[in-house]
């Protein structure tokens, strides 16, 4: 705070803020960006809910200024209700929640966390971002292409994709420059912790959030390239004319379609899976990492287990290349195949359920203080329950035939991802706030955030699990009010859309709490939650550069309530005698 | 667990093991969820700061997480070897023979569902998709002998109860997936390819439908609005003798006010169907509507549905391919 | 690959020379056996096997793979893992089918 | 502080920085080929016939050749830097950059035939698969040819202030080139001869 800012005055605006190669700035700008998006997606979903609580009712207030061709007279098309939900998912993976939990996170508390001076390439860091932001202002372009958006949903499975309207072919440029950023990233990630561990950090004393980002970079790096090159086929498909992915004999509305054939519409859901599954995972765990340092701090002991948590990730990483398929169960699999991913499928529940456990044990004889951060980080842990165990079903080909593509499966993914991930990332904002701003986000707001959104995402999602028991389809534009064997679960639609704008009214607080604490906000010490990572060793918010001396590490990453030392934490960088 | 979980009627011959197998391991998730639960409730509660101001460095010694988590192996495994992976390989190797089962190939399209039985002579006929028009959108080439006989019909799918059912599936534009949810099925119908599925009825369609019948108090003023999405389940005859309302018709206000002057209270009324073919596979803005009748008929009421069809088809065949 | 003496560059720069002739040879080879009109099997086979000669030429002396460090192998290792499962596991998937 | 590792390689991994970063930028884009060539295999597979010599197999090999040669003129480029002869090095790499210009040529009077009779993407999975790919592979020379240039050109000033760094960049950009030629050694028998 006080100490020399380096040479940072030489930079002009421009350099200092908008082209920015400091990994905290950048992390800045990938947080908001993607908050933005996150936001964005959300406000797609509130919209769709008013079509699902009250199909073909006119949507009050807005529902005009979608256009004639969208919602003629508020009245939302079945049409439009595709492009939402193919948007929303699209949005919420690849725009909100990935830059937010590697982009934002990653970049700002790696380099902290291993103490290092930014990341390995900082030229490449900025250029992530912004091929990222492109990325995602060619998605948001994309409504206003005639035909509007993507509405093959996020799956984008062809041939529909490939007879869908251009804004499908934004999409897959979009995904292009998502998937670039994200290779970009990951090389730099996994270089950095690689090569700029501060001396004393051996891999075994990294956070182990550190640890998280690190496997996270690995799926990154390996499982999206095959999406990129089917992206680059399904592009050949759409503008050259080719058939990768259009068999022979299609005809379409009455119409035989003029294409030469010969191509498979599963290679595409092969190689969208080989990235996808492991995408999952690439959302879960740097939410798992924030998990993780939250609870030590907050629990004031070491994290119970971390050696099996850093195989568990490790594995976890490595199985998560080999389940992709147990998405394509209803595809047509022989025996064979179908008993491999669901083997592999059940073998990687095995390392959640290992972190999970070491999670649970570590609140074991822990002195438990409930800070905003610790409540978001605690909830994490039974709704990423809830979400990882009904994985199970939908794991096993046999119980999958009735969950399949149902509701169900939007049940699970949920939590896993709104109550789990964006929980956990609400978290590491209430957490590292304060090294970011040197200010502290308002409790009594943060209470409010968590107790409301806690209830309101219960409430959106159990529900679901009913209407795909009842065997109601996803993606329907009516929610399924066609079909006798919905009726009984009808009723649920409208309370879940309650659930869900009632839940936008309690990120109010949130949005409230993040700019009013960002200028008036309590000003707090460099080291407020007195945690031992070595984030914290430097001053709030870091200079450029980071450290004021280079920080050297002595211990382990979580060493709270050392018997016979008086104060409750010792830093990894303080050395032994102190 | 099984009623706790609330599946829809199961009217097939493999659906009670799929059931069992869901509740089996909603058993385990549910176990978990509320060991864990407890756990983790207590934990918060005696480990609060105000309770333990100070924090034990070395925290649980036991081993018995790990032993637990070697059970929750365990009881995968063998939910996955013991009854996964044979209910699975029962659904796609052990077709029944083709002499004992009706087969009927179903062709999806974009939004609905074209039925196709081979007729008497039990092939199906050619078809090409130079033939296809909106009269025939199987494309079927009715000079081809084989195709004399066959029958098409349009989201109406007919088959007899008590006899194991083998369904042909493709399609011919996007990818659309036949999902049966009071059968137990579901299976991608892919352009391209054809995949075959099967499952035996047990329960015709009626049947199903009596047992989602539910009682409705007649009021003057406020009977449950849902009746009136309901269809009646037998005749309703007045005193003077005179039909107030079919079985199988819907009702209304009048039929409400008419069955009260019959000095009728209470009526048993039904879901308009309830064996539904619904497409879960998203193929596009009429993805929602893509629903098919799936009828289990007994075997008199499906021989008589056939017979009728083959009364309809049409004489010249030639003169139908136009 | 730590090259400090201007006399190692030499005798390296020898097995370049070298690798480029085999590399060359090589390729004459396998453009003479496609024209021999091999059966389908033996001529991919034979074809994959010198392709995978070149490139291990390639990747062992011009990008100094063999002498490498392990770190690096380890990565390669993972990822020609994955680069197997993303080819052999589809081929399976599709050959293992209801019919 | 300084960002570490640039220039000299890290004791306990025994790499500097972009060396490392380059080979995981090589591992994804392995991966990307990868799916390709599994795309190749599965779709090759399932078709009913396959073509057979339709390309001009000796334009290509004598393509194969030129990108070999640029290979050896890339180490040969880098080999000279490590032996201080800085005019030798330019000699190398303008020879490199050539080369690889030479190959876009041939490439370029190969696609225009294809292009005049009619053999485009449309017209079977064979030929969009062999411009899907031979097309990406193009691109990835072009991405080197503009790479290889500026350390040609401009890029090259850097050996008069940081000799060592700027060596390193010649390796990395090394270890790319020979990629791609690589990968073009794989492509050439899968597209061409089989
Ligand atoms: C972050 C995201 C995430 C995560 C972590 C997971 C985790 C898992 N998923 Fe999920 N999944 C998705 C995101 C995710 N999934 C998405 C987005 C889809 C749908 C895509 C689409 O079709 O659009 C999907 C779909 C999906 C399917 C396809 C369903 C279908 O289409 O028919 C399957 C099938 O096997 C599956 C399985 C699993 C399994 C076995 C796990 C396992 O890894 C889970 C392991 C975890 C546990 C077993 C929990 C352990 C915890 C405890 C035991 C503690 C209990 C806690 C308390 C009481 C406090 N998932
Ligand atoms: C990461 C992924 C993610 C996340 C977080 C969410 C979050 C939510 N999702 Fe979604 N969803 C998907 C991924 C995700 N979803 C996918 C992949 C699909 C399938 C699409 C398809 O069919 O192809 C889907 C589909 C889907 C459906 C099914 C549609 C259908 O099948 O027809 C529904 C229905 O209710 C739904 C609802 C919601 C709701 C209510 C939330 C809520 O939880 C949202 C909560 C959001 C917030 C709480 C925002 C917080 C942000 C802020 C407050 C911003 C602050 C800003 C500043 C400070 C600047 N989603
Ligand atoms: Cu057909 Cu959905
Ligand atoms: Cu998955």
């Amino acid at each position: 705070m006080e100490g020399n800012h380096s040479h940072d005055h030489d930079l002009g605006f421009w350099r200092k803020y908008i082209f920015s190669q400091d990994h905290k700035v950048i992390g800045i700008q990938y947080g908001f960006t993607s908050l933005l998006f996150l936001l964005f997606g959300f406000g797609l979903m509130i919209v769709m809910r008013w079509q699902l609580a009250y199909p073909g009712q006119p949507i009050p207030f807005i529902g005009t200024w979608f256009g004639e061709d969208r919602a003629p007279e508020g009245i939302m098309l079945p049409e439009f209700y595709n492009q939402l939900g193919a948007m929303h998912g699209t949005i919420m993976v690849f725009l909100g929640v990935v830059p937010l939990a590697v982009g934002a996170f990653g970049n700002y508390i790696v380099p902290l966390q291993i103490g290092a001076p930014d990341m390995a390439f900082p030229k490449l860091n900025m250029s992530s971002y912004w091929v990222y932001f492109v990325g995602g202002v060619t998605m948001l372009a994309s409504f206003l292409m005639p035909g509007g958006a993507a509405n093959s949903g996020w799956t984008s499975y062809p041939p529909l994709s490939v007879i869908a309207t251009t804004g499908q072919t934004f999409w897959l440029i979009g995904m292009v420059f998502l998937i670039t950023s994200s290779l970009l990233g990951s090389v730099n990630f996994i270089v950095t912790i690689i090569q700029l561990r501060a001396k004393g950090l051996t891999f075994m004393r990294l956070p182990f959030f550190v640890w998280a980002q690190f496997v996270t970079s690995f799926l990154l790096l390996l499982a999206f390239p095959p999406l990129e090159a089917a992206g680059v086929l399904q592009l050949m498909d759409r503008l050259a004319g080719s058939s990768f992915f259009m068999p022979s004999g299609l005809v379409v509305t009455g119409q035989a379609l003029n294409v030469s054939g010969g191509g498979s519409p599963l290679l595409w859901q092969h190689l969208f899976w080989f990235l996808a599954h492991p995408e999952v995972y690439v959302l879960i765990l740097p939410a798992m990492g924030i998990v993780g340092e939250i609870i030590a701090n907050n629990t004031r002991k070491p994290l119970w287990g971390y050696k099996s948590m850093v195989y568990a990730v490790i594995f976890l990483g490595f199985m998560s290349f080999i389940v992709w398929a147990h998405h394509m169960f209803m595809t047509g699999m022989g025996t064979i195949i179908s008993t491999f991913f669901q083997t592999t499928t059940m073998i990687i529940s095995i390392p959640s359920i290992v972190i999970l456990t070491a999670l649970f044990i570590s609140l074991w004889g822990g002195s438990i203080r409930f800070t905003t951060p610790m409540l978001f980080a605690l909830a994490f842990l039974p709704m990423f329950g809830i979400g990882g165990l009904t994985g199970l079903p939908l794991g096993l080909s046999a119980t999958d035939i009735p969950l399949h593509d149902t509701y169900y499966v939007i049940g699970h993914f949920h939590y896993v991802v709104a109550p789990g991930t964006i929980f956990a990332l609400f978290a590491g904002i209430y957490y590292w706030f304060p090294k970011m701003t040197g200010r502290k986000m308002n409790e009594v707001l943060g209470r409010i955030h968590f107790f409301g959104s806690l209830v309101c995402m219960n409430a959106i999602f159990m529900p679901m699990f009913i209407v795909g028991l009842a065997g109601v389809s996803r993606r329907l534009w009516d929610g399924g009010a066609q079909y006798a064997h919905a009726q009984p679960v009808l009723h649920w639609n409208e309370f879940m859309s309650m659930g869900a704008w009632t839940l936008g009214i309690f990120q109010i607080p949130f949005i409230m709490n993040i700019f009013w604490s960002i200028w008036k906000g309590k000003k707090v010490e460099e080291n407020h939650w007195e945690a031992t990572t070595l984030e914290w060793a430097a001053p709030s918010p870091p200079p450029h550069g980071n450290f004021l001396t280079t920080p050297e590490v002595y211990r382990a990453p979580y060493e709270y309530s050392v018997p016979g030392h008086k104060k409750d934490f010792i830093p990894q960088n303080q050395p032994m005698e102190a | 667990m099984k009623e706790l979980l609330h599946l829809p009627l199961d009217g097939s011959a493999h659906g009670l093991a799929i059931d069992n197998m869901l509740a089996a391991i909603h058993w385990l998730m549910l176990i978990l969820f509320l060991g864990w639960g407890a756990f983790f409730i207590y934990t918060l509660i005696r480990f609060r700061k105000k309770k333990n101001p100070v924090a034990n460095y070395a925290g649980v010694k036991s081993h018995l997480s790990s032993y637990l988590e070697i059970a929750v192996a365990v009881f995968e495994a063998v939910l996955l070897i013991g009854f996964a992976v044979p209910l699975w390989a029962k659904r796609v190797n052990e077709f029944p023979a083709e002499k004992d089962a009706t087969i009927v190939r179903v062709v999806a399209e974009q939004y609905s569902w074209n039925i196709h039985y081979p007729g008497a002579d039990g092939i199906f006929g050619r078809t090409s998709i130079s033939l296809i028009t909106d009269d025939n959108p199987l494309g079927l080439d009715r000079t081809d002998p084989n195709a004399k006989d066959d029958i098409a019909t349009v989201n109406q799918m007919h088959v007899p109860v008590n006899k194991p059912v083998i369904v042909r599936l493709s399609s011919k534009d996007v990818i659309h997936s036949f999902g049966v949810p009071t059968m137990r099925v579901k299976q991608d119908a892919i352009p391209g390819q054809v995949i075959p599925l099967w499952f035996t009825p047990t329960l015709t369609t009626d049947q199903l439908v009596a047992e989602m019948a539910e009682q409705f108090q007649l009021k003057p003023e406020g009977t449950s609005p849902k009746l009136f999405e309901y269809i009646a389940l037998k005749d309703f005859i007045a005193k003077d003798s005179t039909v107030v309302l079919k079985k199988g018709d819907v009702f209304s206000q009048d039929v409400v006010k008419s069955l009260l002057d019959a000095g009728v209270t209470q009526v048993l009324a039904a879901p308009n169907v309830t064996t539904e073919i619904a497409c879960a596979q998203l193929c596009g803005l009429g993805h929602y509507r893509m629903r098919g009748y799936l009828s289990v008929d007994t075997k008199e009421a499906y021989d008589a549905w056939m017979a009728d069809q083959v009364s309809q088809l049409p004489q010249d065949p030639v003169a139908a391919v136009k | 690959m730590e090259l400090t003496h201007a006399e190692d560059v030499k005798k390296h720069v020898r097995v370049y020379v070298t690798v480029f002739v085999a590399l060359l040879a090589l390729t004459i080879v396998t453009v003479t056996i496609s024209y021999l009109n091999l059966s389908v099997v033996p001529a991919i086979i034979v074809a994959l096997i010198i392709a995978s000669i070149k490139g291990s030429l390639v990747a062992s002396y011009f990008m100094h793979l063999i002498s490498e460090k392990k770190l690096i192998f380890a990565a390669l290792i993972l990822t020609v893992v994955f680069f197997l499962a993303l080819i052999f596991i589809p081929l399976l998937a599709m050959s293992d089918r209801i019919h | 502080m300084e960002i570490p590792y640039t220039i000299k390689a890290r004791p306990d991994t025994g790499l500097f920085n972009a060396k490392l970063g380059i080979w995981l930028f090589l591992a994804s884009e392995v991966m990307l080929f990868g799916a390709l060539f599994s795309s190749y295999i599965l779709l090759r597979i399932g078709s009913v016939e396959w073509p057979h010599h339709v390309l001009d197999v000796p334009l290509a090999t004598v393509n194969t050749a030129v990108l070999i040669t640029s290979s050896i003129t890339m180490v040969m480029s880098w080999a000279s830097l490590m032996m201080k002869d800085f005019k030798k090095y330019r000699l190398y790499m303008g020879a490199t950059v050539l080369l690889g210009f030479g190959f876009l040529i041939i490439k370029y009077f190969e696609y225009t035939h294809h292009f005049h009779s009619g053999e485009l993407p449309s017209h079977s999975t064979f030929f969009a698969i062999y411009f899907t790919m031979t097309g990406l592979h193009g691109l990835h020379v072009i991405g080197g040819m503009i790479v290889n240039s500026y350390f040609w050109g401009p890029g090259s000033k850097m050996w008069k202030t940081e000799p060592e760094r700027f060596t390193n960049r010649i390796e990395v950009a090394g270890l790319y080139w020979h990629f791609v030629d690589l990968v073009w050694i794989f492509l050439f028998p899968v597209l061409y001869l089989l």
